[in-house]
């Protein structure tokens, strides 16, 4: 955790602002969301409090908070009430490992602008957010309410199913890299594109060396399979408001309903930013490498906290630039698209994306050891 | 092609036809099951005269060729590899078996073709051929053993081939259990040799063959080569295990003609040849090999004299010149013995396949009391038939003739040879002549006594072209062999076969200790006498059997104590069931009904008993409840760990 | 001090009696609860346990070994339970009821 | 007290108690849920061993599948009657009882007499040295574990993929219902 007192409490107030950061950032996105939906299918969105109608949430954070706190008469209390806090802990416990920017030194310090750094983070942060499934299945069966319980049956279905695909379509990059580790990953996609193999360089200057470019395929798989995790359109099965009411959370209302927002963004927010790490280069800056930056910042500030610092921020708004467009590709998807069947999505799931994966990591694999085995 | 891989196809070709009709043995398509098996034949006979072929190319004392294709047995010291060795012995054998196997082989498809289980007889055929090819090919005792054991069975399954009458399936039972008794004697000489040999390889032994002759009976090269040879007498029906022989009529007459009399009876000879420098070191064994080969020569003919089925009076025709065979062995004439197997096998497959055209053209009639002048409804049957007899009674200048001579002068001259074992050779072959003449003389010639629902008729392609092929080989296959006496009026025609045999034979010590020379005027008297005695006889026949009806029976009536005596077989069988047989089935019973019922059953059913009681007792434990089972295992854990703990 | 070092030095018994005490409970689970699908979830407890110290042991055995039979362990852990759960989902179509008692069916 | 030691007390209850909640509560989907939380405290567990890829495999393939179709079936039975908690039976439960207590008695004795040897620590796997040497340098030993796995255990990663492939078919042999996926049972 770290060396002085000092830095173990300043990296415990860190895990802490993540996680508010984490949280603060939802209103921002409720409201993204329904001002861009209003703009995409021409309807009125949140325009009245305040302007462009930024304190509507204020207004409905307000709403949430005073509405009765009712429990089905048949549910399970325990299960109806521990399902939204766990919708929360598992996103943020996960959200906390993505590294955000380089590491920011100040003097013999060093601080990781990240929760917390784990050598394995691409285990780790599937293993925990598998752990979803469970706040849905808890207030599915604590609803007590059949449309709950479907819905969670469902959403328990698509995401094991998903899983698969997901998981696969990872071992593609973690086989390119060699790491489990994302702040490797990162630091391996910066520069211009380049790599050795089959006995020769090949580079290509205009590009940036981004995992894309090399796992196209991969790439597409894992976003589809993030949509389906995050149980978002085309994939809200387990909401469908069409036939299941509005799924696993029906029977809630008032600030348990708020913390299951937050639990859904949250994974959104999660996809987002393992794209970003994975496919398209993390906190990395096209064009201008992170010693270029760092050396940027000491020749401005002229010394070498203040390059760190500014080689921190800097990262950091890039980082946030490239999770930003993600998420609000997410956003625009929503509103774009229409949903699935079920079957429909059983069988892209299992027939079309999980093939697809496995050919991605075989193909994968073979170049690689091609490329390391033989000369052209 | 190297020789390993021809003498793999050779072995193979057989057992493939085997499997293939064996898997299909159902059908009933008798041209399909016969070209398999007929091609297999022809495969492996091609291989054969590729082999001997190699062979006359090679030097006389280097004709050999092996093939080992893996490690059999590997005990301790005792390894058998399941190797084969064709010489100048094994590659006769082969040509014989593969030869006329062939021919019989074409015969059967005309002969069996209206049987339902053809497709299994003709795999029957030719796994019978492959153990034949095995004990020939087999370069040691142990892989010989195979082969003749695999021949016992093959033999067993095709005498009691139609299984569903049950003679004859008595008769399959009788061969076999016949065979058992040899084959017991067979493996006690295979003990007896291996202990004192330390090997079963026929090179080795044949080596290791002690210079010196082995005096009297109880030493260990007399006491396996006795052994041997009882195995043999059991094989190649001798005195006293020749009774199953007459009843082995009971199978296809092809049969009868491929393993009763060409192939598989004549095991017990080549088995003796193989061995012959171990055979020459027990002179004891040799004088028991000549006696009891002269006497069944004898006693067989005059047995064959009363009988009235046709392919009886061969059966004892068979035993009787088998007789002949080992009454060659056993006076030193190894190479003559193997010449009048060969002859014998040309002849009397002939013969048998003859009397099993007649029977086909009879429709099954096997008396020869209801047969008679068929000479003019089967020609060729007939004509060959002829060939047969001529080979058989020893007229001058046809097979028979050579290879009897050759054994006869032998039996005399030889050092181990005695004036009375010529003397009985010579009677066997006056007999011979009688009853062939007779069975020709009631069969083919003289007024018809068929049937008047029966039309005799010739039988097809298939049939006579092999017994047109074999009469040719009957009647000069002999001059392979022809004695330096007659073959100086015959233009010097050399005596291949001994050249031939020359360097696989031991020669007896004796000769070249003895001095003794017989002249030639010896050996002109000795021939002319059994010939003319032989011709006599045959002219005898012929007058009592076509000319003068009632004659025969005149005589018999005049002499009908020895008559009755002859005609019942000299009561030998009935002998061996009040001798033995029934009494090891009464003290059979006896043991059955008091020390199995009172004992061993008694003790059987205890330990049922106990396992029953003990099992309802436990089943109690296996009641369903998987938990009590997972109890019980962490008992059992409980009691182990504490066990550890407090050791 | 025999307590207190007890308490503050970790070492590799300490998981073992952990595992121990793990592996225990879920014999007990095992063994007592009627409910099919406890007493599967027992099992898993109790491969949970050998898993703690296989891993413990490889770690102070510095044996990579133990942590690739920990994985082999938990592959077939999953396989079985995909299983057993299809056989007692077939059990409960037939019953309406998970009680175990009605595996004793199964004896044949 | 040094912070593996906290880490080990705290994680050790984590583990301990919810795993007597597992045997202990009468409600399988408490039990299941009991069982969830074990799990991840195992997986810490783990975590404190160096063992961080088994951490993260023991979330995925346990909390994430296993337990998920646990919960599932449960969900899916929702057992409306009551039923009974535990086995009856005065003899075989006092046996069960005690011969689970005396075992964990003898288990625990076992270990702590076993411990007091220096043996049961025995050196000489091939990759001892690397790992001790990430041990100690504090660094991820997955490659290490990658390397035995496949290179070491070839054979039995082969069988278990096998293995799994059967289960997969077998498994839904067991489940389909009769007549196809879409038919009533």
């Amino acid at each position: 955790m770290g060396n002085s007192s000092l830095e173990i409490i300043i990296n415990l107030a860190k895990t802490v602002v993540v996680f508010l950061m984490m949280v603060q950032a939802v209103p921002i996105l409720v409201w993204l969301e329904r001002r861009g939906s209003a703009f995409i299918q021409n309807r009125f969105g949140p325009n009245r409090v305040g302007p462009l109608g930024l304190v509507q949430l204020l207004a409905d954070a307000a709403k949430f908070l005073n509405k009765e706190d009712f429990v089905p008469d048949k549910g399970n209390r325990l299960l109806f009430y521990a399902a939204p806090v766990f919708a929360l802990i598992p996103a943020a416990v996960a959200y906390m490992a993505m590294p955000m920017s380089t590491p920011l030194k100040i003097g013999d310090s060093t601080f990781l602008i990240q929760g917390y750094e784990v050598n394995v983070g691409i285990v780790f942060i599937l293993g925990i957010s598998a752990m979803a499934v469970y706040t849905m299945l808890m207030a599915g069966f604590g609803s007590s309410s059949k449309f709950s319980l479907m819905g969670a049956m469902r959403a328990s279905a698509q995401v094991i199913s998903y899983e698969l695909a997901l998981g696969l379509a990872i071992v593609g990059v973690i086989m390119m890299y060699g790491t489990f580790n994302l702040t490797d990953m990162v630091l391996a996609q910066q520069g211009a594109f380049h790599f050795s193999g089959f006995g020769r360089e090949f580079s290509l200057s205009f590009l940036p060396n981004w995992g894309i470019f090399y796992q196209p395929l991969g790439a597409v798989i894992f976003f589809a399979a993030a949509f389906a995790e995050s149980n978002r359109l085309p994939f809200d099965l387990a909401e469908g408001e069409a036939e299941l009411v509005a799924g696993f959370h029906t029977e809630y209302g008032g600030f348990k309903m708020l913390m299951f927002f937050i639990g859904e963004y949250g994974h959104m927010m999660i996809a987002s930013g393992l794209m970003t790490t994975f496919y398209f280069g993390g906190y990395g800056i096209p064009g201008w490498t992170i010693a270029e930056v760092y050396q940027t910042g000491v020749s401005i500030f002229g010394s070498e906290t203040g390059g760190s610092i500014f080689s921190s921020v800097m990262h950091f708004l890039s980082y946030n630039v490239k999770f930003a467009i993600f998420l609000w590709i997410f956003i625009h998807v929503r509103w774009t698209l229409p949903r699935f069947r079920y079957d429909q999505l059983m069988d892209l799931g299992w027939k079309t994306m999980l093939p697809w994966a496995l050919f991605n990591t075989i193909l994968t694999a073979t170049v690689i050891f091609l490329a390391s085995q033989y000369v052209i | 092609m190297n020789h390993q891989a021809l003498i793999a196809i050779l072995l193979l070709a057989p057992l493939v036809g085997f499997l293939i009709n064996g898997f299909r043995f159902r059908s009933q398509n008798y041209i399909a099951a016969g070209s398999i098996a007929t091609s297999a034949l022809i495969i492996s006979f091609i291989c054969a005269v590729i082999l001997f072929f190699e062979l006359v190319g090679m030097s006389p004392e280097s004709r050999t060729i092996k093939a080992e294709f893996f490690d059999w047995i590997a005990v301790g010291n005792f390894k058998v590899n399941a190797g084969f060795v064709v010489d100048q012995i094994s590659s006769i054998m082969l040509l014989i078996i593969t030869g006329v196997g062939t021919l019989i082989h074409l015969f059967s498809i005309g002969y069996m073709h209206h049987d339902k289980g053809v497709t299994k007889y003709f795999s029957y055929l030719n796994f019978f051929i492959f153990n034949m090819l095995i004990l020939v090919l087999g370069d040691s005792l142990l892989t010989m053993f195979v082969g003749w054991e695999g021949v016992g069975l093959c033999s067993y399954l095709l005498i009691g081939f139609w299984f569903s009458d049950s003679a004859k399936a008595a008769a399959g039972m009788k061969a076999f259990i016949t065979n058992r008794i040899g084959d017991a004697a067979f493996l006690l000489g295979l003990f007896i040799l291996f202990m004192s040999f330390g090997t079963l390889n026929f090179h080795e032994l044949n080596a290791l063959a002690p210079a010196t002759m082995e005096a009297g009976w109880m030493g260990a090269v007399t006491l396996g080569t006795l052994m041997l040879f009882i195995g043999a007498t059991g094989k190649s029906a001798q005195i006293p295990l020749y009774v199953w022989l007459p009843d082995a009529m009971a199978g296809p007459t092809p049969v009868s003609a491929l393993i009763h009399a060409a192939t598989m009876v004549t095991a017990g000879v080549y088995m003796i040849i193989r061995l012959n420098p171990l055979f020459v070191s027990a002179p004891n064994t040799m004088m028991v090999i000549a006696i009891i080969g002269a006497a069944t020569a004898v006693m067989a003919a005059t047995i064959g004299l009363t009988q009235n089925d046709i392919k009886k009076v061969l059966a004892y025709s068979t035993v009787s010149q088998l007789g002949y065979m080992f009454l060659a062995v056993g006076v030193g004439a190894f190479g003559a013995g193997m010449m009048h197997l060969m002859t014998h096998a040309f002849f009397k497959a002939l013969m048998f396949l003859g009397a099993g055209s007649v029977i086909h053209g009879m429709v099954d009639e096997q008396d020869i009391r209801k047969m008679g002048g068929l000479k003019k409804y089967m020609k060729i049957t007939h004509w060959t038939f002829v060939m047969g007899w001529l080979a058989i009674i020893g007229f001058p200048l046809f097979s028979g003739f050579f290879s009897k001579d050759e054994i006869l002068w032998n039996a005399y001259s030889s050092p181990r040879g005695h004036i009375g074992l010529w003397i009985a050779g010579v009677v066997g072959a006056m007999l011979t002549a009688f009853y062939m003449t007779r069975l020709m003389a009631l069969t083919f010639w003289g007024k018809s006594r068929v049937d008047q629902s029966v039309h005799p008729h010739e039988s097809s392609a298939s049939m006579t072209i092999p017994l047109i092929i074999l009469a040719v080989l009957a009647a000069v296959s002999g001059f392979v062999g022809v004695p330096h006496v007659i073959s100086e009026y015959l233009g010097h025609i050399p005596n291949f076969w001994e050249h031939w045999l020359e360097p696989v034979i031991r020669k007896l010590p004796e000769v070249e200790l003895q001095s003794v020379t017989h002249s030639v005027s010896e050996e002109w008297t000795l021939m002319g006498t059994s010939v003319v005695l032989a011709l006599s006889s045959a002219t005898a026949a012929f007058i009592m059997y076509t000319k003068k009806l009632g004659s025969a029976d005149k005589v018999a009536n005049a002499i009908k104590p020895v008559y009755d005596l002859i005609d019942n077989k000299y009561y030998v069988d009935e002998f061996y069931f009040g001798a033995i047989i029934n009494p090891l089935i009464a003290q059979s019973k006896k043991l059955w009904y008091y020390v199995d019922v009172n004992f061993i059953d008694k003790m059987t059913y205890a330990v049922t008993d106990f396992t029953q009681n003990t099992g309802k007792l436990v089943k109690t434990l296996q009641n369903g409840n998987m938990q009590q089972y997972a109890m019980y295992i962490s008992l059992g854990l409980v009691a182990v760990l504490s066990f550890v703990l407090m050791r | 001090m025999q307590e207190i070092s007890l308490l503050l030095a970790v070492g590799l018994n300490h998981y073992l009696i952990l595992s121990a005490i793990l592996f225990t409970i879920g014999l007990s689970g095992v063994l007592l609860r009627r409910n099919l699908i406890v007493v599967m979830m027992s099992i898993e407890l109790m491969l949970n346990a050998v898993n703690i110290s296989f891993v413990a042991f490889s770690k102070y055995n510095y044996n990579p070994e133990g942590q690739v039979i920990v994985f082999f362990v938990m592959t077939i852990a999953a396989a079985e339970a995909a299983v057993g759960l299809a056989i007692i989902v077939s059990i409960f179509k037939r019953f309406k009821e998970v009680n175990i008692r009605f595996f004793e069916h199964l004896k044949g | 007290m040094s912070m593996d030691t906290v880490l080990f007390w705290f994680l050790s209850l984590i583990v301990i108690v919810p795993a007597l909640a597992v045997v202990l509560l009468s409600n399988p989907v408490y039990s299941a849920l009991s069982l969830v939380m074990t799990m991840v405290g195992v997986a810490a567990v783990f975590a404190t061993l160096n063992a961080y890829f088994l951490a993260g495999v023991q979330l995925i393939v346990y909390t994430g599948a296993v337990m998920v179709l646990f919960v599932m079936v449960l969900m899916l039975f929702d057992l409306k009657h009551d039923l009974q908690t535990f086995s009856r039976g005065k003899v075989s439960g006092f046996l069960k009882i005690a011969g689970v207590g005396v075992m964990a008695g003898l288990l625990v004795g076992a270990i702590s007499l076993a411990t007091k040897k220096p043996s049961l620590i025995v050196e000489g796997s091939p990759l001892a040295n690397e790992l001790a040497a990430a041990a100690a340098s504090g660094a991820d030993n997955t490659k290490i574990l990658a390397e035995n796995l496949f290179l070491r255990n070839m054979l039995g990663f082969e069988i278990l993929g096998v293995l799994l492939l059967v289960i997969a078919v077998g498994t839904v042999a067991l489940s389909r219902s009769k007549g196809g996926t879409h038919a009533r049972d």
